[in-house]
């Protein structure tokens, strides 16, 4: 969070009698497209955007500080409270980081569970993003649709943990629920339900020509200017590199599935747009397949009532709907880790908005925002 | 790789190490820019994943400042480690996505980056007092004078 | 005195022609106040059938199906503080939204309802309307700068550049149905609204099908302009929500904010209502010409009486369909009472001398009302267009296309 | 259709268009003269209206208050006024405008006073009002016609100039 001098700020010399040349605007922390508290100083000549500074920080509220004086059992709900829209995710990323600390399995049944619950939450995130994407970009009947999709998935989490949001879902070691009665039955008719959904969703924008014509050309960003912004999930994928941690580094039950990475080729909204919707189909995909052969047996490994583990050191990382999430976690031995870095997509990816809207006109700025699809609650921690 | 580095620096490259199948090197915090850029150049470690680093008040260089890598071509991932007093030269010139990550580190732990363009706080406001994440600011501990200036408040707890 | 009162009714003139001026006057509140119900009716329309497109229910709360939701509005809005920025410039800031709101209003007075029923008609009707309507961007333009504010300027800046522009297509549009009037045998070319409707009249055709599809082309410019024009979706970028917050109005709240809502919908029914003259013949119902003789015009005279009978048969329907909980007692009677008030309404447009005098304005308020809802569904489809592409829009494809247009029509107006 | 009130309005007309006037140079603040204007503008409309001329009263609105002052407006409220208000003015020609005030003022009042002399009055008929916008066009397109397209070739120039001069800066 930056109140004091941003190097937007106009020179001197930059002052005319004129002063139609630069213009400083200050977008956010409470505007509608920023998605949440997320402040955009935008320096405009006229409409066109010459520079932009992002100022965050407004929700920070010192995720990793408070992780070292928590237990492991302890600080598991916690990381929900970051992209609270894919909360399953953030769960599973932090189980599983604990559990390669301590050195031990989740059963299959676990892992079935897991990524068949992690699929949905990336469902839901990408319903969300496009419902809000859309909004911003002026469409705003989408919205409604995807939300009235998204609470069938909501409503199934609520069945199975009680939650629906920040579910909690996961525990170290495998899960703490086993399935309810009927949670088979109930994935496969959203699945029934959802698939013709997400075409209507298509409908309603892949061939609209405003869509096409506000979302092509705009925010373009290469695939070397990806790696070299650190930039993961469905941007990277948009810019044509085929990188997914579910195929490169698969973790959980993701070895056993059959999906495939949609990719881009240009790196532009559009092809973002069009990837995440790919990758809402291979959602569903991987879960038609986890749902029919969920193996029986234990839901819980073998863990320690008091989870201590050895000294030393880790970092996982799982594919988040955003991106790459990972966890850096370094134990000295006693019940309370002794650092956690989360290494969290939005924060990252957000860096690169600069670079995508520069030149850019001010409506293409809050496509950019939308097509990064950021949670701030993950971006501040 | 690691037997190919180390004859090439060194002395430098103090610890190499691999622990529930995650390598990881130590080295001096004097080979910083140029180990990590001939890493990037010449083992295709061209994606930096993280920057971070961890607190240890106890030690004579109290920070260890950790870069984790990642390379596409290898699908391999290794964390470069150095022990540092309180600065080391910033990699925002090898990767760009450097430049929030090595400020958060500056804003959690007040460690410099030599030659960042930019070196601000970014989640806590410009002038506040203290870096959170070091092992002596306590959980609870805020910089009151902040919060009863510019929020108007007596404390924020 | 009572001979005064019922000569008009006898008379073939408008109360403005006629010099009339207490006719006049009476005409200028019943508009206002039809205008006004209309904004109401438009307000409470938009919101229910934008949620039913999107699988929801809108207002459901206050009065039955939220019948009364409006007027709770309106008396929020009324009743809600009235902020000013320091830092504005007071006069203008006052001074814009009367602005808008004057110019919305005034050009209702040269809307044909029927042949008699306008306040006046004048030979430069239309040229009057566009000319009222163009004034009203100074209003959102005054609003904007006044507001001292960075977002309102830049939606003042984007709706003048925008209206400006569009209002050239739209002018192009609007010549080339003025030169059809000038095509009949025994007329000659004019501007005023009656004139038109009634060159239509004669011409046995709504300007919309004449020299297909020279007419449809022109009258599909004029639709798209006419949106643009009024700043609502998808070229709504003057006040785009998720850009610029509010766009020019941002700074304004409770009754000079309403004042701006009002303006916005009875410009969308000045536009429409001037579409509707110009190419959908005005008060003249369909298939004037096809099936004319004495029984159809007893059938399409009954049109106005049965489609409140229809509009009473759904609030029965849905009176019967409340559920039965006392909790919903004081909903099924007022939802009852405006059922029977619509039927009451009904029952009256079918006494042949109302019905004689009604079924013009009737034909021409249900175009209107097409229009209308062509607008809520526009923007219950359309994501926004970007700035730079609105005005592709505008110079690249619009304007040249009503140069067109306009050629095309002069040179079939002298060979066919 | 009677004429209302003519005396009455002509002079209420003239009254604002006169104090618009006024206003105009006398409001420091751009924004202020140029609405200023615009009220004399329409004033102006008024009074040809009163002259049987609807056709160019409705031409005056649009055209006049609806584009030109627009633009005006537009390119004002880029130009910072707080600023602007503090710049040292520095085409401040007295003697020149003095000049030209002076020389308007005789000929208004050589006009007022010898008024029928100048302009003798011939019995001007004027066009039927049904008519009035066809007459004018008979009369930009018949006698007039050279005049009109000198008029648009200039327009034509002036555009091309706004455009070269716009385009250098992208």
């Amino acid at each position: 969070m930056s109140h004091g001098t941003s190097h937007l700020e106009l020179q001197d010399h930059e002052k005319t009698f004129l002063d139609s040349n630069e213009l400083i605007i200050n977008m956010g922390p409470q505007h509608p497209a920023t998605h949440g508290v997320l402040r955009v100083i935008l320096k405009l000549d006229g409409e066109k955007v010459l520079g932009t500074e992002c100022v965050i920080g407004y929700l920070h509220r010192g995720v990793e500080k408070i992780a070292e004086h928590r237990t492991y059992t302890m600080f598991n709900p916690y990381v929900d409270r970051m992209d609270y829209v894919a909360a399953v995710s953030n769960g599973l990323g932090y189980c599983e980081s604990v559990e390669k600390l301590l050195n031990i399995q989740a059963p299959p049944r676990a892992n079935y569970i897991r990524v068949i619950l992690t699929e949905l939450n990336r469902l839901a995130s990408h319903m969300l993003w496009l419902g809000t994407h859309a909004l911003d970009i002026g469409a705003i009947t989408p919205l409604f649709y995807t939300f009235r999709d998204r609470e069938e998935i909501l409503k199934i989490f609520e069945k199975y943990c009680g939650a629906r949001l920040t579910t909690h879902a996961f525990r170290i070691g495998g899960c703490l629920y086993e399935t309810y009665d009927g949670f088979e039955s109930d994935v496969t008719r959203f699945l029934k339900f959802v698939a013709p959904k997400i075409e209507e969703y298509e409908e309603l924008l892949t061939t609209n020509r405003i869509w096409v014509e506000r979302t092509k050309n705009v925010g373009f960003i290469s695939a070397a200017d990806c790696v070299a912004l650190g930039v993961t999930g469905p941007v990277l994928r948009a810019s044509g590199v085929k990188w997914d941690l579910r195929k490169a580094q698969p973790y959980a039950a993701y070895s056993e599935f059959d999906f495939e990475i949609p990719i881009g080729t240009t790196g532009d909204t559009y092809d973002r747009y069009l990837v995440r919707m790919q990758e809402m189909r291979q959602s569903l995909r991987i879960i038609e397949q986890a749902v029919g052969r969920i193996p029986s047996g234990p839901i819980m490994a073998k863990v320690p009532k008091v989870i201590k583990p050895p000294a030393g050191e880790i970092y996982h990382s799982i594919e988040a709907p955003k991106g790459e999430l990972g966890y850096f976690i370094v134990s000295d031995g006693s019940t309370q880790p002794y650092r956690i870095r989360v290494r969290p997509p939005s924060f990252v990816n957000l860096q690169a908005l600069d670079q995508m809207v520069r030149g850019a006109l001010v409506a293409d700025v809050i496509a950019v925002i939308g097509t990064l699809d950021i949670v701030l609650g993950e971006v501040d921690r | 790789m690691v037997t190919r580095l180390k004859g090439r620096h060194g002395s430098g490259i103090r610890e190499a190490t691999s622990y529930l199948g995650q390598n990881y090197l130590v080295v001096e915090s004097t080979l910083i820019p140029d180990f990590l850029r001939m890493l990037r150049d010449e083992e295709k470690f061209d994606y930096l994943v993280d920057v971070t680093a961890v607190h240890y008040p106890e030690r004579e260089k109290q920070f260890e400042v950790v870069w984790i890598l990642y390379s596409f071509e290898r699908n391999e991932r290794i964390r470069v480690k150095t022990l540092v007093a309180e600065s080391v030269p910033s990699v925002f010139s090898i990767w760009p996505t450097a430049n929030w990550l090595e400020r958060e580190v500056f804003d959690m732990f007040g460690i410099s980056f030599e030659g960042h363009p930019d070196l601000k706080r970014i989640l806590l406001p410009d002038g506040w007092k203290g870096y959170p994440l070091r092992k002596d600011y306590g959980i609870i501990q805020q910089d009151n004078e902040w919060v009863q200036i510019n929020l108007g408040i007596e404390s924020g707890q | 005195m009572l001979d005064y009162v019922t000569s008009y009714l006898k008379s073939s003139t408008t109360p403005g022609q006629a010099g009339d001026v207490l006719w006049s006057l009476i005409y200028i509140l019943a508009i206002f106040a039809g205008l006004s119900v209309a904004v109401i009716a438009m307000n409470w329309l938009e919101r229910k059938i934008l949620a039913h497109m999107q699988v929801r229910l809108g207002p459901m709360r206050v009065g039955p199906h939220g019948l009364l939701q409006p007027i709770a509005d309106a008396i929020k809005l009324l009743i809600k503080e009235d902020i000013a920025p320091t830092e504005a410039d007071k006069w203008v800031f006052w001074m814009a939204p009367l602005l808008v709101v004057i110019t919305a209003f005034t050009v209702f007075i040269v809307v044909p309802f029927g042949p008699t029923h306008a306040v006046t008609d004048m030979n430069i009707g239309v040229l009057f309307m566009l000319g009222v309507s163009s004034l009203s961007v100074l209003g959102v333009v005054m609003a904007g700068w006044a507001s001292n504010s960075h977002y309102p300027l830049m939606g003042a800046l984007r709706s003048s550049a925008q209206m400006v522009s569009y209002e050239i297509a739209m002018g192009l549009a609007v010549i080339s149905a003025v030169l059809m009037t000038s095509l009949g045998s025994e007329d000659s070319g004019t501007l005023s609204m009656i004139g038109i409707v009634q060159a239509q009249a004669s011409q046995e055709t709504w300007f919309v099908f004449k020299f297909f599809p020279l007419g449809l082309i022109a009258f599909f410019i004029f639709a798209v302009a006419m949106v643009a024009e009024t700043n609502r979706a998808p070229f709504d970028l003057p006040e785009a929500e998720s850009e610029l917050t509010a766009g020019f109005h941002t700074e304004y709240s409770g009754f000079r904010w309403s004042l701006f809502f009002l303006a916005e919908y009875s410009a969308m029914i000045a536009v429409s209502s001037i579409a509707v003259t110009l190419w959908l013949g005005g008060w003249l119902r369909p298939f004037s010409h096809w099936l004319s003789g004495d029984p159809w015009e007893t059938v399409f005279s009954l049109f106005p009486g049965l489609s409140f009978l229809v509009l009473a048969a759904i609030a029965v329907f849905s009176t019967m369909r409340m559920p039965k909980h006392p909790y919903f007692k004081i909903q099924k009677i007022g939802l009852g009472v405006f059922a029977s008030v619509l039927l009451l309404i009904g029952v009256v447009l079918f006494l042949p001398p109302v019905r004689d005098r009604v079924q013009d304005i009737f034909w021409f308020v249900a175009k209107v009302a097409a229009f209308m809802y062509l607008y809520i569904w526009y923007r219950g489809t359309f994501p926004r267009y970007r700035f730079d592409q609105l005005m592709k829009v505008g110079w690249k494809i619009l304007l040249p296309m009503g140069i067109g247009v306009l050629i095309l029509t002069a040179v079939s107006g002298i060979y066919f | 259709m009677q004429p209302v009130a003519t005396t009455f309005f002509f002079y209420f007309l003239s009254g604002l268009a006169l104090l618009g006037g006024v206003l105009v140079i006398t409001r420091r603040n751009p924004v202020h003269s140029a609405l200023s204007l615009i009220l004399t503008l329409l004033a102006l409309a008024g009074l040809y209206l009163m002259l049987y001329a609807p056709f160019v009263a409705g031409v005056q609105i649009i055209l006049y208050a609806g584009g030109i002052m627009v633009l005006f407006l537009f390119v004002i409220m880029l130009v910072n006024i707080e600023k602007a208000g503090k710049e040292e003015q520095f085409n401040k020609i007295w003697a020149v405008g003095l000049l030209a005030a002076v020389m308007l003022g005789g000929l208004l009042v050589t006009v007022f006073v010898k008024g029928n002399a100048l302009f003798p009055d011939r019995g001007m008929m004027l066009p039927p009002e049904e008519s009035n916008t066809q007459a004018i066009g008979t009369m930009l397109y018949g006698n007039y016609v050279f005049a009109f397209e000198i008029a648009s070739l200039l327009l034509l120039v002036a555009i091309i100039g706004a455009v070269v001069m716009a385009k250098k800066r992208i």
